[in-house]
């Protein structure tokens, strides 16, 4: 049981890692604000929401994971959000100085 | 000293006098309004009955009052201690807050029609919470808990000196703000470095704890210069002219006469209670030489200002100075430690006078402006007239300073002068000499102006509120008999005599004639003088007055934010090494 | 097992702080506004791996404060952000607002 | 070697953000690289074993300093260019980096040579917890040992509150404080306000309660429920209420003012202030934290909201 | 791991007062002042923090009495940095600058003229 759990969070966690690196990659490589945006809403979200899974099978505690998952939907609606404050902020950069 | 961690009879007292102010601080927020003025004349009364409780518990002790609070005894817990200066000082500013708060009634009072106003509303929240800090930073016994009395005396004064709302005093209140937080960031510092060294704050069980070593002098030379850039000794000073000018009268005697005195008093603490044996001598030099600079500058600027306020501003700088010329007199060579004796006394002493002086002398510029309309020292003729308890009361205050028989700064001297003399530093005598010259010559100054007969044209002046009058000149006595009643404490009678001996009075026109001179030299504008002596002054004057612009234009240089903050890590790291290079 | 989670959360953070370089540079505040969203989800991520590998349970409360404090944080910025215009989300009633750079 | 990565990549980003903060030309993204730099102190500080203080950073630090520092960055974007062209000149700044270095090295040294074994009260501090009935020793520190300090530092944060408010211009007084913040009812921030401080109240008094046995308390739950109602008003959902309100004076110094009850309490019963009677030391400090709670919130939330700006009509 | 770990911080900590003080001396702008006035004090409050983990003993991850007296530091330097930020709005609202270099005392509004030469004393407004 316990070695499946391992397993299991060995495989999760290491997904989560590799979406926080397609995030940060996105954010690096990616042309304009917009889409560095949502390379990292995106990535980074999934990345958490991943680690939040591998993580669940070690929480002792009914409660605890549940502040797991609060914690993840938190970070998933505040990022949904504030993307989308950050979104209008850089369109209005992009009217006042259009790309030459 | 043996670490107490019991309650002494009478240490209850301690706690009470810290909180209530601070509870007359919660009464007056929530019942608001025009209760405040009568919820803090309350708090006043107790709080003054409560000082002369613990003064009295104190005498009948003959030792420290000791409060263990929760019974958690240290270095776990916080002990209250007060001794003999503690309670001196807890007297002191007692009285002097009630003599603030009488005169302030008027200025303070909320209007008719209006249920509540700003500045008469919070005047008195903050005059109680400064006295509530103050009161803990006297007995506290751990050192963290001083940096948070430092930072609740910091949050009371800062607005105090805006609280006109005036685009100058906001300045003025946050250069005040973010220099003095810069000071206590460093006294936290070196708190944390005494913590990580000897694993207590409490002041009494880390005294026989601290030894040499690289940390602790780091720690006590970044608390000691954090600790001078609250209290503003020269070259840290660049807050206080403008932000003591600026404020409404009551409120600068408040800062003026008690704010700084706080943690001037911490500075004692540190190294004489907490290092005694660890600053050494040549620190405490350095200490008393900024002090003697600060009387130089302080005075001769003063001199050469317009403006009353900004006169007793400078003023207080140059006293301020004062203060710290106890340090290397209180080092006793024998055993290589700073000692409580007649230094520390005389240090106290001269606080405490300061402290009533300076509050009568705010008080009393107060007056003047509201009987003239201006506090222009050149336009003050006619005052006398109008308001001669006004003039009385400058005049008795500038008096105390001087250090005239029977007055605390008289006594104050005299005991200084013996320690400087028994220890053979004799540069300090000629230092507190001249640094009396230099007090009694802007009290001439401002003296001979507020005397002269007004010009038949001039306009008439106002009469001021008796009780205002009253008190502020309650205060100038005060300081002026405070010789009489420290006799009483630990002071040898021996060192007061009849003022009218021929000996005291010679030494006090001495002083009236080299002051009056100094004036002369100094001042700007130049009092209206009889033609010859006019010609004579003048021409002198052509080599002193490029003298005072100079020193004026090394101030405004030194009062620059940069030059300011460099001042105080160099302060730092003189500190650092004189100490380091002592043993 | 802790091992691994340290490396994890070591190695969250150092994609951190590469996207802080990232972000921190600009040009646009837009781009800086990011910040508070990349610690948002890394610095939590990271701080979970930690806590558990350390096995200090109450380290999931301080990341819920931490969520909830970045987004607070994200959105006073985004709506604060000197970019920040009139627009349907971050008005302000006019006659109070002192804003040294309203359009 | 793993171990050392993870200790050392906060630390030194810590270090990178400070410099950033301190040195970027723009006061912006100044402030916005002091919230990373908040946040990533909050990973330090579980790092350092500080839970406690993770919690107080993650709540103060990045949010609530956040706020303040970057409204005033946007107020005050204007006057930048001027005060750049006012820098000391290249003599000061020379000394002044020498002698910031000299500090920078005195203190590492003092580091480097900190005693070892480090002297600690957590002995002492664990061997005296039993009669304060509390499981969390630093709140065994803050509530019992060193409550003075506690009690002081409540009334730190009302002086603060008094001094925010003593900036009001004089036909202000007893107004409302701040600018009245409008949004749109149905946009985002509208939308995230309404469904973020529900979740976020219970969060806090979930934070508040378990302060007691756990790493928590009520300064980080009022932090956080003074942050929910900042969102609410940012978003327009709520204002401030005038600050001549009396309900608001009496709940801004209940706190301090049962603290000092209970002290008193402890004269009575036990003839020394802020002593807790045998076997009531936990329901006592439960008073306390309970009337605490609220007056944090509200005063915390109050000095953000600023002095009164609109007055009362 | 203790002391290395801890080590590492105090250091940063060490690093982070420089840095901290320097900013606070030389940027003119003073709501960077009060921007590196937090830096310094997160130095000092790291400072607490190393001292406390080194002091970890019985179970306990660090010393709880630093711990608590960092807690109260946080809330008072975040009081303080709320005051200055406000004054300095307010600042900013009554007279449209923000500067804190100029040291024009606030009652001398008036040019101060020497009556006995006659002459204009130093101009004393710093830069």
């Amino acid at each position: 049981m316990s070695a499946v759990a391992d397993v299991f969070s060995y495989i999760a966690i290491g997904a989560g890692a590799f979406f926080f690196l397609a995030g940060t990659v996105g954010l690096l490589r990616f042309p304009d604000t917009l889409t560095r945006l949502h390379a990292l809403t995106k990535a980074d979200n999934l990345g958490l929401g991943l680690v939040v899974l591998g993580l669940l099978p070690h929480v002792d505690g009914v409660l605890n994971g549940m502040k797991l998952v609060v914690i993840w939907l938190l970070v998933l609606l505040s990022g949904a959000d504030a993307g989308q404050l950050i979104a209008r902020a850089a369109r209005r950069a992009l009217r006042r100085h259009p790309p030459a | 000293m043996i670490p107490d961690a019991s309650t002494t009879p009478g240490g209850w007292l301690l706690p009470l006098a810290i909180l209530m102010p601070f509870v007359g601080v919660l009464a007056g927020l929530a019942l608001g309004g025009r209760h405040a003025r009568s919820v803090a004349m309350l708090t006043i009364a107790a709080g003054l009955a409560a000082a002369i409780a613990i003064a009295s518990a104190a005498l009948r002790m003959g030792d420290s009052l000791v409060y263990v609070l929760g019974g958690w005894s240290p270095p776990l817990g916080i002990a209250l201690r007060a001794d003999g200066i503690a309670v001196a000082m807890i007297v002191a500013v007692a009285v002097v807050i009630t003599g603030i708060g009488i005169y302030a009634r008027t200025d303070f009072a909320t209007p008719r029609g209006v249920g509540e106003a700003r500045a008469p509303m919070l005047y008195w929240m903050l005059l109680l919470a400064v006295w509530g800090s103050l009161n803990l930073v006297f007995v506290s016994g751990d050192l963290f808990t001083l940096y948070v009395a430092l930072e609740l005396l910091t949050f009371a004064g800062v607005p105090l000196v805006c609280l006109d709302g005036k685009g100058e005093t906001l300045r003025a209140a946050l250069r005040y703000l973010v220099y003095a937080l810069a000071g206590s960031v460093l006294y936290l510092l070196g708190v944390v470095l005494l913590y990580a060294q000897y694993g207590t704050l409490d002041i009494a069980l880390l005294a026989p704890r601290v030894s040499p070593g690289a940390a602790t002098w780091t720690a006590m030379a970044m608390m000691t210069a954090g600790l001078l850039a609250k209290t503003a000794l020269f070259p840290l000073h660049l807050w206080l002219p403008p932000a003591h000018a600026g404020a409404p009268p009551a409120a600068s005697a408040v800062l003026s006469a008690l704010v700084v005195k706080g943690s001037f008093f911490i500075v004692i603490r540190l190294w004489l209670d907490v290092a005694p044996g660890l600053v050494g001598l040549p620190a405490a030099q350095l200490l008393a030489g900024l002090g003697a600079a600060a009387i130089l500058f302080g005075s001769v600027i003063a001199l050469r200002q317009a403006r009353l306020k900004l006169l007793i501003a400078y003023s207080t700088l140059a006293q301020i100075g004062y203060l710290f010329i106890m340090f290397p007199l209180a080092f006793d060579g024998a055993t290589g430690m700073f000692v409580h004796g007649d230094a520390l006394n005389a240090g106290i002493l001269q606080a405490i006078s300061h402290a009533t002086a300076k509050a009568a002398m705010f008080m009393a510029a107060g007056l003047v402006y509201k009987s003239c309309g201006h506090d222009r020292i050149a336009d003050l003729a006619g005052i006398a007239r109008a308001s001669p308890l006004t003039v009385l009361t400058f005049v008795f205050g500038g008096v105390a300073l001087m250090g005239v028989l029977p007055s605390g700064a008289y006594l104050a001297k005299k005991l200084l002068l013996a320690a400087a003399d028994g220890s053979g530093q004799w540069w300090w005598e000629s230092v507190l000499v001249t640094g009396g010259l230099l007090t009694t010559s802007y009290v001439v100054l401002v003296a001979a102006q507020m005397l002269r007969r007004p010009a038949a044209d001039a306009p008439p002046r106002a009469s001021v509120p008796r009780p205002q009058e009253l008190a502020a000149l309650a205060l100038a006595l005060c300081s002026l008999a405070l010789g009489l009643t420290a006799v009483f404490g630990p002071v040898p009678s021996s060192f007061l005599g009849n003022p009218l001996a021929p000996k005291e009075l010679g030494a006090t026109l001495m002083t009236i004639a080299g002051g009056t001179v100094l004036a002369l030299l100094f001042a700007s504008p130049l009092p209206p003088l009889p033609a010859a002596l006019s010609a004579v002054a003048s021409r002198s004057r052509r080599v002193t007055l490029p003298l005072g612009a100079v020193l004026e234009g090394i101030d405004a240089l030194l009062r620059r934010w940069a030059v300011a903050g460099v001042s105080l890590l160099l302060v730092a790291l003189a500190f650092g090494l004189l100490m380091h290079g002592d043993v | 097992m802790s091992e691994f989670l340290l490396a994890a959360a070591g190695f969250v953070l150092a994609m951190v702080a590469l996207g802080l370089v990232r972000v921190l540079r600009g040009p646009d505040d837009a781009d800086r506004l990011m910040a508070g969203q990349l610690l948002g989800s890394g610095g939590i991520a990271a701080l979970l791996l930690g806590g558990a590998a350390i096995g200090d349970g109450s380290v999931v409360d301080v990341s819920l404060t931490l969520a909830l404090l970045a987004a607070f944080a994200s959105i006073a910025f985004t709506k604060f952000a000197p970019g920040a215009d009139d627009g349907d989300d971050a008005a302000t009633d006019p006659a109070r607002d002192h804003r040294a750079d309203a359009p | 070697m793993i171990v050392d990565a993870f200790y050392a990549a906060p630390a030194l980003l810590i270090l990178a953000l400070g410099v950033y903060t301190t040195f970027v030309r723009d006061t912006f993204p100044a402030t916005v690289g002091f919230l990373a730099y908040g946040l990533l102190l909050t990973v330090a500080w579980v790092q350092l074993h500080g839970v406690d203080v993770a919690l107080t950073e993650a709540a103060i630090g990045g949010g609530l300093t956040g706020l303040l520092l970057v409204r005033a960055s946007a107020k005050l974007r204007a006057t930048e260019a001027g005060a750049r062209a006012q820098r000391p000149s290249l003599a000061l700044r020379l000394a002044a980096a020498v002698l910031c270095g000299c500090v920078t090295l005195a203190l590492a040294i003092t580091v480097l040579t900190l005693p070892d074994p480090a002297p600690s009260l957590a002995v002492e501090a664990l061997a005296h917890i039993a009669p304060t009935g509390v499981g969390n020793p630093i709140t065994a520190v803050l509530m019992a040992y060193r409550a003075m300090d506690t009690l002081l530092e409540s009334i730190v944060l009302l002086l603060a509150l008094v001094g925010v408010w003593s900036l009001a211009p004089d036909r202000a007084w007893g107004g409302r404080p701040g600018p009245r913040y409008n949004a749109d009812p149905d946009g985002i921030l509208a939308f995230i306000a309404r469904v973020l401080p529900p979740i976020g109240i219970i969060v806090g008094v979930y934070i508040f309660w378990v302060g007691a046995d756990a790493p928590g308390g009520k300064f980080q739950g009022a932090t956080i429920v003074a942050a929910m109602w900042l969102l609410t008003l940012m978003a327009g959902l709520s204002d401030v209420p005038p600050i001549s309100r009396r309900w608001m004076r009496v709940l801004l110094v209940a706190g301090p003012a049962v603290f000092i009850a209970v002290g008193i309490v402890g004269v009575i019963t036990t003839g020394t202030f802020l002593a807790y009677p045998d076997g009531w030391a936990k329901p006592l400090i439960l008073v306390i934290e309970f009337a605490l709670m609220p007056s944090l919130a509200l005063t915390l939330g109050l000095v953000l909201a600023g002095a009164p700006e609109r007055p009362a009509p | 791991m203790i002391v290395t770990g801890a080590t590492l911080f105090g250091l940063v900590a060490a690093g982070l007062i420089g840095v901290g003080l320097y900013g606070l001396i030389v940027n003119p702008q003073p709501l960077r002042k009060i921007l590196a006035f937090n830096v310094i004090g997160s130095g000092v409050f790291l400072l607490f923090g190393v001292v406390a983990r080194r002091g970890a003993a019985l179970g306990l991850g660090g010393d709880p009495v630093p711990q608590a007296l960092l807690i109260t530091g946080i809330v008072v330097a975040f009081s303080a940095t709320a005051l200055a930020v406000t004054v300095l709005l307010r600042l900013f609202e009554e007279t449209g600058s923000t500067t804190l270099a100029s040291d024009a005392p606030a009652v001398a509004s008036e040019p101060v003229v020497d009556a006995g030469t006659g002459t204009a004393a130093l101009p004393t407004r710093g830069g």
